[in-house]
């Protein structure tokens, strides 16, 4: 048994949460998944995620209560790591089973483009000469706004 | 009114403390209020008043202007950046 | 080392592959996946997938190469299953690794939408009454269309 | 010329044979000449006219209509439908 929301300070194991989802219910066709892990960055030594206890818990069970409505998902999953990390390792596992394609490939990007403006989350770069925070990029804001825009319409 | 403040990452390097406790003047009833209120005190909370900066009202993610009651505890949030 | 092209009668292990995938590019901050598998239908006892040996393999790997050219993919990879296989079982492995996720996203939907109109794959459905080829479906038709369309776009 | 010929999946089934070798004669030079020639033959084969149905020719797949040339492997197939 998986738990669908997970915030934890211990590595993420992309493969195993994927497997747990595949196979396991005969209606669904389709399962898709999106692993965010940290990226080579000049300088970067370590990547840090801090977050808001219990507010970002919410948070994500919304988003995920959000998908599985309005794409009639059998399954969802949101794993978050937070604390320090090193390049390659897994900061965020999404994933989605439906029994058509376009249901879980939607689900995931949603999953994944709303937890990047809407859970509270914050990154900072650790360098070997100190550490900042990381801005917030204008195309992660339109990828969550494009999403809001989506619900706004079928809700009118 | 009193009121719990916690300025979260990148604001909390900015603004110092971690947590504060305030007793606030009777014509404080919402956050811009607030914000304006810990500005005079303090002209490095005006970049509170940025409208990408979040509020995190008594654990909800609440959305600006958002009334305060007694004993609010509210955090100030720079724009999310997880994923 | 994971081949990247594969159609096989062996079951695939989704989890494996997805695992090969992540972590092991530093520039890689993006790995997206979707898993195919066999969905209980009424009457269903199996699925066979035939196929059409080699010209399926250069299919795949025809557009595999559009996705990583179009994408600047650093990993992609297409697995395809054909013979018999049972309800829950995997058909198709196809993932992706990219700097950015909106890369690794839309490579995975277009690999799986293209394939299903333009790799030499045709399915059956054995019922416990006899078998039936599956028919095309038009949505299908369209989704592969509609990256057809992008890609006569951007080259014109 | 000559041709050798496949139908694949649904057309196996439907046109009977799996594979054939047929002399043309000379005024067939185009994949579609050649399906009005083998519906001349068998009425059935008029399914392999309508657009969707796909063509292999010496393990390329190519549009239609497609020129022939002697030696040509042709497979004809129903739309695919994998993944």
């Amino acid at each position: 048994m998986t738990t669908d929301i997970l915030v934890t300070p211990d590595p993420l194991d992309a493969a195993a949460l994927i497997a747990a989802l595949t196979g396991t219910h005969p209606d669904d066709g389709a399962m898709a998944s999106f692993v965010g892990q940290v990226r080579a960055e000049p300088g970067l030594e370590a990547l840090e995620l801090e977050h808001y206890p219990g507010v970002t818990e919410t948070a994500l069970t919304e988003l995920r209560e959000q998908a599985i409505s309005r794409w009639s998902l059998s399954q969802a999953l949101i794993h978050h790591r937070v604390g320090r990390m090193a390049i390659g390792e897994t900061i965020v596992v999404v994933a989605a089973s439906a029994p058509h394609r376009r249901a879980a490939l939607e689900a995931v990007s949603f999953l994944i483009d709303r937890l990047k403006t809407e859970a509270p989350f914050w990154k900072r770069v650790h360098t070997k000469d100190g550490s900042h925070w990381v801005a917030a990029r204008d195309s992660d804001t339109s990828a969550s706004q494009y999403w809001r825009d989506q619900i706004a319409q079928e809700d009118a | 009114m009193q009121v719990h403040i916690r300025y979260l990452a990148a604001l909390r390097d900015r603004l110092g403390a971690g947590e504060t406790t305030l007793d606030l003047p009777g014509e404080i009833t919402d956050s811009e209020a607030l914000i304006a209120h810990l500005t005079s005190a303090d002209v490095a909370a005006a970049a509170l008043a940025a409208p990408e900066i979040r509020l995190i009202r008594n654990d909800r993610i609440v959305t600006r202007p958002s009334p305060l009651d007694d004993g609010d505890r509210l955090a100030f949030c720079p724009p999310f950046t997880g994923g």
